[in-house]
C-alpha cells in the first residue's frame, strides 16, 4: 500500500508516529474502508439525483427541486425514508438467500471501486492484473440479482433473475474483449501503467478507428451489463413490474437501487481510464497539480455517465432474443475481428502518437 | 364524395332482395322492417345455427362480420339479436331468436360461425343466463362468480344496489 | 428399436402468471391470466369485470339525456365521440334534424378528441416498449387539447358537451384561434414522433412482425378501427357510413395490410394526419346558426329498435337502443370496441413472447372501462 | 453486405433518436411544461366554464334566484341536489307559493355533467370555478347551496 499523494501520505505517516506498526495498519484500512464506504453512499446519492434531473429535462419536466438548492438534498431525503420503511417480504421466500442477495450485489460493486484511481496514485489498491480484476468483480453482481429473484418466491422476479443471468453471460464477453482490444495497444493490465501510456495521447485517439468500435461496443455492453435501458430486461417495469427485486423494500430495495448506480459509474470509470486517459488532463494543462486528477477524472466519468443516461431516456427496449441477437450475431464477431485488427495496428506501427 | 360512397356500397342488395333469397332456404322466417333500421328475421331457436352459417357461406349473402349481439328480455321472451354486415356486400341484416323458457333458456353457440360471438355470448350469459350449446367457455365475464341471478332481466330485484327512481 | 430416449425427460413446465388486475402493461384493471413456458406465451386469459359499473342497466332507469353523461365514462379517451352516437341515434329516432352548426362542431371536436386519444396512446406506446420519454412529448401535445376542450365545454375529459338536439351551449370565441394554433404547433411536432419512435431500429424490431392478424381473423373477430384497418379491412364508419359532417370532408382511410404491431402503430400515426386535415377543412368554415335545435324536456323516442354507430379513437361504437315509447329506453347495449378487440388478442399472442404481448396490448389501445362498462 | 448496412441504418436511427431528446435536454428550461401546483395555487385561474362545482349567487341583500321548482332535482343523474321546500304566503298577491328551505348539494356525487344547469329555468345556480375540492370528511362535501336567512329575489317567478 504506498500512498504518496501529499494529504494521505502525511495521514498515513502521522498514524505510523503515534501508534505501533501493526495497530496502525489496521486503523489506516478501516480508515480506507470507511472513506470508500462514505464515497459510495455519496456518489450513489449523487447519481440518482443526477438521473432524476437529467431525465426530468430530457421529458420536459424540472425533476426534483424542493428540498435544498435545485432539489440536491432529495435523494438523501429518500434515503432516509428508505432507512425508517418497514421491511416487508413474502412469506414463503428463502429467508437467508433472500436477506444475502442485496449485499452481495452491493459488496461485488464495492470491491469493483477499490481499484479506480482517481487521480495519479491516489489509488487504494493497484494490482498487477487491475482490468481483469475488475472483470471478474464485476460479473459476481449478477449471483446477487439471480438468488435475489430466485428466493423471493415471486414468478416476475425469478423471470426478472433468469433474464439478468442470461444477460450478465452473453454481454461478459464483449465487455472482456472490447477490454481486451485496449489492453492489446497499452499491453498492461495494470490500471495505473495503462492511464500512463496515454501521456502520448488518450487511446481512442491512438488506437484510431479499432478503438473507436471498440469503445462504442464497451458502452453498449456496459449498459447490458449494468441492466439499464435499453437493456434494462432485468427489470422491465411494463412487462415485470419490478422485476428481480419485486419483493424488497426498505432498504433492502435501496441497496438493489445504489448498487445499480455504482455499476453505473464503474463501467463509465472503466471506459474513462481504457478511452480516455483516466485522471490524465487533456493536453497535459495541469500536469503540474497532481489534485485536480480527480477532477478530470470525474469529469470523464460523468459524461459517460451522461451519456448512458441520455440511451436509457431515448431508446425503446428490447427483446429478450432480440438481446441475444445482438450480442452473438454482431457484437461478438465485430469485437473478434476489431482485436485482430487492433493487432495488427499496434505490430505495424500505425497508432497515432503526439 | 359520394363516389367515395357509392364505391364502399358496392354489390349490396337491398331488403327486399335479401328477404326473397333467404325467404327461400327457409318457409319458417319472420320478415320484419317495421320499428327498425334494418331487414328483421326472426328465427325458430332449432333453425338458428343452420341459417346463420349459410347467411354467412352463401356468396350472395356472405354476412361475414357479426358488428353487435345482445342479449333481450321481452318481458316474457328471451332472447339474442344478432347484427350482421357483410363486409364485401355491404349490406346490412338482423337476425333475432327466441324462447319463452325462463328457466333454462338455451341457443345454439355462433362461436364457430364468428369467433367474436365467444366474448358476447360470455356476455349475454351473464346478464340474462341466456346458455349456448357447444360454446368453449361459458363462465361469467364481468360480474362476481358467485354472483345470484342475472341483472339484466326485467324481473331481477336487488334492493341493496338498485336505486329505482 | 425401440429407443430409450424419453421425450418427457425433456419436457419444460407450464406455469401460470397473473397479469394484473394491477400492472402496468394493462393500462387499467385488466387481468390477463397467461400460460407461459418459459417467456412464451400458450395461452392468454382476459379476466374482466374489475371495473364493471352496469352501465346498460343504469341506461334503463335514466332519461335520454341523463344517458349521455354516463357514456363519458365507458372509453374516457373518446368521451364527446361516444356522447355523439347516443346523441345521434335518439336524434336519428325523434327524425330531428340538427343544425349545420352543430354538425360541423361535432366533428371538429370528434377529430380533436381522436387526436389526444392517439396522442395519449403514442406515449403509451413508447412507454410499454421501454422508451419513457414519449409519455411526455405526447402529453404535451395532449395538453394543448384538453385546455381547447376545457375552454369550451368546461371539463377535460368527461365533457358532456353533447345534449340530444345539439350541443349545450356554443363554442367559447377562442375555440377556433385555439384550435388553428393547436394544428400549426401539431403539425411540427407529428414529424418528431417518426424521428424518435416510428424509425428507430430498437422499435421497428420490437413491432415488425410481431402480434399478426390476418384480415380473416380480423373481420371473424369482430374487429375495427385501427386494428381492424392495420389488417386491410376497410372499416371505417365516417366513411361507410357517414355522420354529422363528415359526408363534407376529404380524407384518407389509413389501411395497411401487414396486420402486425407495426402497422396499427402507422394507421394511428396516419389518422393522426388525417383528423388534422379534418380539422383544417371544417375550422374556417363553421356555419352560422343555432347551436341546438329545441327538444321537449322529457324525449320520448317512438317503439322500436334504433341502432347508430360511430367511430371512435379505438373503432365502431354502436349504440342499440330498443325503446318501448317510455321516457327511458327499453334496453340500451352499447357494442364497445375495445371488447371486440381484445378478443383477438389470445389468437395474436399464443407462440410470442412475454414483451410482445405488451406490445401487442399496447397497439389494441384498450381502455378498460370501455371493456367492463 | 446487408449484415454491414443493417448496422449503419441501426446507428444512424438511434442517432436521430438521440438527436430529438438532446434538442430537448438543451432547450430544457425553456420548454417545460409540467407546473408547479400546490405553489401556483393562489394565482392559477381556471377557464370560464370550468366545472368546478356547483354554486348558488346571493346578491349583496342576500337573495337568491331559486323559486324550488325542483327541476334540476329531476334532471340530475344521481340524486346529487335534494331541494327540501316549503309554501308560503307572498306578500305581494297573497297567495300561496313555493319556497325552497334547503337547497341541498352532495359534491361527493355529483358526476359534474351539467344538466341541472341546463335545466334551471331561472338561471338560480351556475358553475364555480373552484378546484381541488377533496376533503378528508365526506361530510364536507354535502352543502347547502342558500344561505341562511336567504329570499328568493323578487320578480324571480316559476314560467309554469
Amino acid at each position: 500500500m504506498n500512498i504518496p499523494l501529499s494529504i494521505t501520505k502525511n495521514i498515513h505517516d502521522w498514524l505510523f508516529e503515534v501508534m505501533s506498526a501493526p495497530v496502525a495498519t489496521v486503523v489506516e484500512k478501516v480508515l480506507i474502508a470507511v472513506a470508500f464506504l462514505g464515497f459510495f453512499a455519496l456518489a450513489g446519492l449523487l447519481l440518482v439525483y443526477m438521473e432524476r434531473r437529467i431525465a426530468a429535462f430530457f421529458q420536459l419536466r424540472l425533476g426534483p427541486n424542493r428540498v435544498g438548492p435545485q432539489g440536491i438534498f432529495q435523494t438523501i431525503a429518500d434515503a432516509l425514508k428508505l432507512v425508517s420503511k418497514e421491511l416487508t417480504g413474502t412469506v414463503k421466500a428463502d429467508q437467508f438467500l433472500y436477506k444475502l442477495a442485496p449485499y452481495f450485489l452491493i459488496v461485488a460493486s464495492l470491491m469493483a471501486l477499490s481499484v479506480l484511481p482517481f487521480s495519479k496514485e491516489l489509488h487504494a489498491f493497484d494490482i498487477n492484473i487491475g482490468v481483469f480484476f475488475l472483470i471478474a468483480i464485476s460479473s459476481i453482481g449478477v449471483i446477487g440479482i439471480l438468488i435475489g429473484g430466485w428466493s423471493s418466491n415471486n414468478k416476475y422476479a425469478l423471470i426478472g433473475a433468469m433474464r439478468s443471468g442470461l444477460q450478465t453471460v452473453s454481454y461478459e464477453l464483449s465487455v472482456g474483449l472490447s477490454i481486451l482490444t485496449i489492453v492489446v495497444l497499452a499491453g498492461s493490465l495494470q490500471i495505473s501503467e495503462i492511464i500512463e501510456a496515454q501521456r502520448n495521447g488518450w487511446f481512442i485517439i491512438q488506437g484510431h478507428i479499432p478503438a473507436v468500435i471498440a469503445f462504442m461496443i464497451f458502452m453498449i455492453a456496459g449498459t447490458a451489463e449494468t441492466n439499464r435501458a435499453p437493456f434494462d430486461l432485468v427489470e422491465a417495469e411494463s412487462e415485470l413490474g419490478a422485476g428481480f427485486h419485486t419483493e424488497y423494500s426498505g432498504m433492502n430495495f435501496a441497496y438493489f437501487f445504489l448498487a445499480e448506480f455504482i455499476n453505473m459509474f464503474i463501467i463509465a470509470a472503466i471506459g474513462t481510464i481504457l478511452f480516455f486517459g483516466g485522471y490524465l488532463s487533456p493536453f497535459g494543462i495541469t500536469e503540474s497539480i497532481p489534485l485536480l486528477g480527480v477532477f478530470w477524472f470525474m469529469i470523464k466519468v460523468l459524461g459517460l455517465v451522461f451519456l448512458m443516461m441520455w440511451f436509457r431516456w431515448t431508446f425503446p427496449r428490447l427483446r429478450v432474443d432480440q438481446l441475444l441477437t445482438l450480442e452473438w450475431k454482431y457484437l461478438l464477431p465485430i469485437n473478434l475481428f476489431n482485436i485482430v485488427l487492433m493487432a495488427i495496428i499496434v505490430w505495424l506501427g500505425l497508432t497515432i502518437n503526439f | 364524395m359520394t363516389d367515395l360512397i357509392k364505391v364502399y356500397k358496392i354489390n349490396s342488395m337491398t331488403n327486399s332482395d335479401l328477404q326473397t333469397l333467404i325467404s327461400s332456404w327457409n318457409s319458417e322466417l319472420e320478415f320484419s322492417e317495421a320499428e327498425s333500421q334494418f331487414l328483421n328475421i326472426t328465427v325458430k331457436p332449432e333453425h338458428l345455427h343452420e341459417l346463420l352459417s349459410q347467411l354467412k357461406s352463401n356468396t350472395e349473402t356472405s354476412f361475414d362480420y357479426l358488428f353487435c349481439l345482445t342479449g333481450m328480455d321481452w318481458g316474457t321472451d328471451l332472447g339474442v339479436v344478432y347484427h350482421l354486415e357483410s363486409t364485401t356486400h355491404r349490406h346490412q341484416l338482423v337476425v333475432k331468436v327466441k324462447t319463452s323458457d325462463r328457466e333454462n333458456p338455451t341457443f345454439d353457440s355462433v362461436c364457430d360461425i364468428w369467433s367474436t360471438a365467444e366474448f358476447h355470448e360470455m356476455e349475454v350469459f351473464d346478464y340474462f343466463g341466456i346458455k349456448f350449446n357447444n360454446h368453449p367457455n361459458l363462465k361469467r365475464l364481468f360480474m362476481p362468480k358467485d354472483w345470484v341471478g342475472y341483472p339484466l332481466r326485467k324481473d331481477y330485484v336487488d334492493e341493496v344496489n338498485m336505486i329505482i327512481k | 428399436m425401440e429407443t430409450t430416449f424419453e421425450k418427457n425427460s425433456f419436457k419444460s413446465e407450464e406455469y401460470f402468471i397473473n397479469m394484473g388486475p394491477q400492472h402496468p402493461a394493462t393500462h387499467g384493471v385488466l387481468r390477463l391470466l397467461l400460460t407461459i413456458d418459459g417467456e412464451i406465451i400458450k395461452n392468454v386469459e382476459p379476466d374482466l369485470g374489475y371495473i364493471h359499473r352496469s352501465i346498460e342497466k343504469m341506461c334503463e332507469r335514466d332519461s335520454y339525456q341523463q344517458i349521455v353523461h354516463l357514456t363519458d365514462r365507458m372509453d374516457y379517451l373518446s368521451a364527446h365521440i361516444n356522447n355523439e352516437a347516443v346523441c345521434l341515434a335518439v336524434e336519428n329516432a325523434l327524425g330531428l334534424e340538427v343544425p349545420e352548426r352543430v354538425k360541423v362542431i361535432r366533428t371538429i371536436i370528434a377529430e380533436l378528441t381522436r387526436l389526444a386519444s392517439h396522442q395519449l396512446w403514442w406515449g403509451v406506446m413508447g412507454m410499454d416498449v421501454g422508451a419513457l420519454t414519449t409519455y411526455f412529448y405526447g402529453f404535451r401535445d395532449r395538453e394543448m387539447i384538453n385546455d381547447i376542450f376545457e375552454e369550451t365545454c368546461g371539463a377535460r375529459l368527461t365533457m358532456n358537451y353533447n345534449i340530444p338536439g345539439g350541443l349545450m351551449f356554443d363554442i367559447h370565441p377562442n375555440f377556433v384561434q385555439r384550435t388553428k394554433d393547436f394544428v400549426a404547433h401539431f403539425k411540427t411536432k407529428l414529424p418528431e414522433y417518426d424521428t424518435l419512435l416510428t424509425g428507430n431500429v430498437i422499435f421497428q424490431k420490437r413491432t415488425k412482425g410481431v402480434g399478426i392478424l390476418t384480415k380473416e381473423d380480423a373481420i371473424s373477430f369482430g374487429t375495427s378501427g385501427p386494428v381492424a384497418r392495420a389488417s386491410g379491412y376497410s372499416c371505417d364508419v365516417r366513411k361507410l357510413h357517414p355522420y354529422s359532417a363528415y359526408d363534407r370532408v376529404n380524407f384518407n382511410e389509413a389501411l395497411f395490410t401487414e396486420g402486425d404491431t407495426f402497422a396499427r402503430y402507422r394507421v394511428r400515426i396516419q389518422e393522426m394526419w388525417e383528423s388534422l386535415a379534418i380539422i383544417e377543412q371544417l375550422i374556417d368554415n363553421i356555419p352560422e346558426g343555432d347551436y341546438k335545435t329545441a327538444t321537449n324536456a322529457v324525449i320520448k323516442l317512438p317503439k322500436g329498435e334504433f341502432y347508430q354507430k360511430v367511430e371512435t379513437a379505438r373503432g365502431e361504437l354502436g349504440v342499440f337502443i330498443v325503446s318501448d315509447g317510455k321516457k327511458n329506453p327499453y334496453r340500451l347495449k352499447f357494442r364497445s370496441p375495445g371488447f371486440s378487440n381484445l378478443s383477438a388478442l389470445k389468437k395474436m399472442a399464443v407462440g410470442s413472447k412475454l414483451g410482445d404481448l405488451v406490445a401487442m396490448m399496447a397497439t389494441l389501445d384498450i381502455v378498460v372501462p370501455d371493456i367492463d362498462r | 453486405m446487408g449484415y454491414f448496412s443493417d448496422i449503419y441504418n441501426g446507428i444512424k436511427t438511434l442517432l436521430t433518436g438521440m438527436s430529438v431528446t438532446g434538442k430537448y435536454f438543451i432547450n430544457a428550461r425553456k420548454e417545460i411544461i409540467t407546473q408547479e401546483f400546490p405553489n401556483n395555487r393562489d394565482t392559477l385561474k381556471m377557464f370560464d366554464r370550468f366545472r368546478g362545482e356547483v354554486v348558488m349567487p346571493h346578491d349583496e341583500n342576500n337573495e337568491h334566484r331559486c323559486t324550488g321548482c325542483q327541476k334540476c332535482e329531476l334532471a340530475c343523474p344521481n340524486g346529487s341536489i335534494e331541494i327540501i321546500w316549503d309554501r308560503v304566503i307572498d306578500e305581494e298577491t297573497g297567495k300561496k307559493i313555493k319556497a325552497i328551505d334547503k337547497h341541498i348539494y352532495h359534491l361527493s356525487m355529483c358526476t359534474m355533467c351539467g344538466l341541472c344547469i341546463e335545466a334551471c329555468p331561472t338561471d338560480a345556480i351556475k358553475w364555480s370555478q373552484n378546484f381541488s375540492n377533496s376533503a378528508y370528511d365526506r361530510t364536507v362535501l354535502t352543502k347547502v347551496l342558500n344561505k341562511p336567512g336567504s329570499k328568493i329575489m323578487p320578480g324571480v317567478k316559476d314560467k309554469e
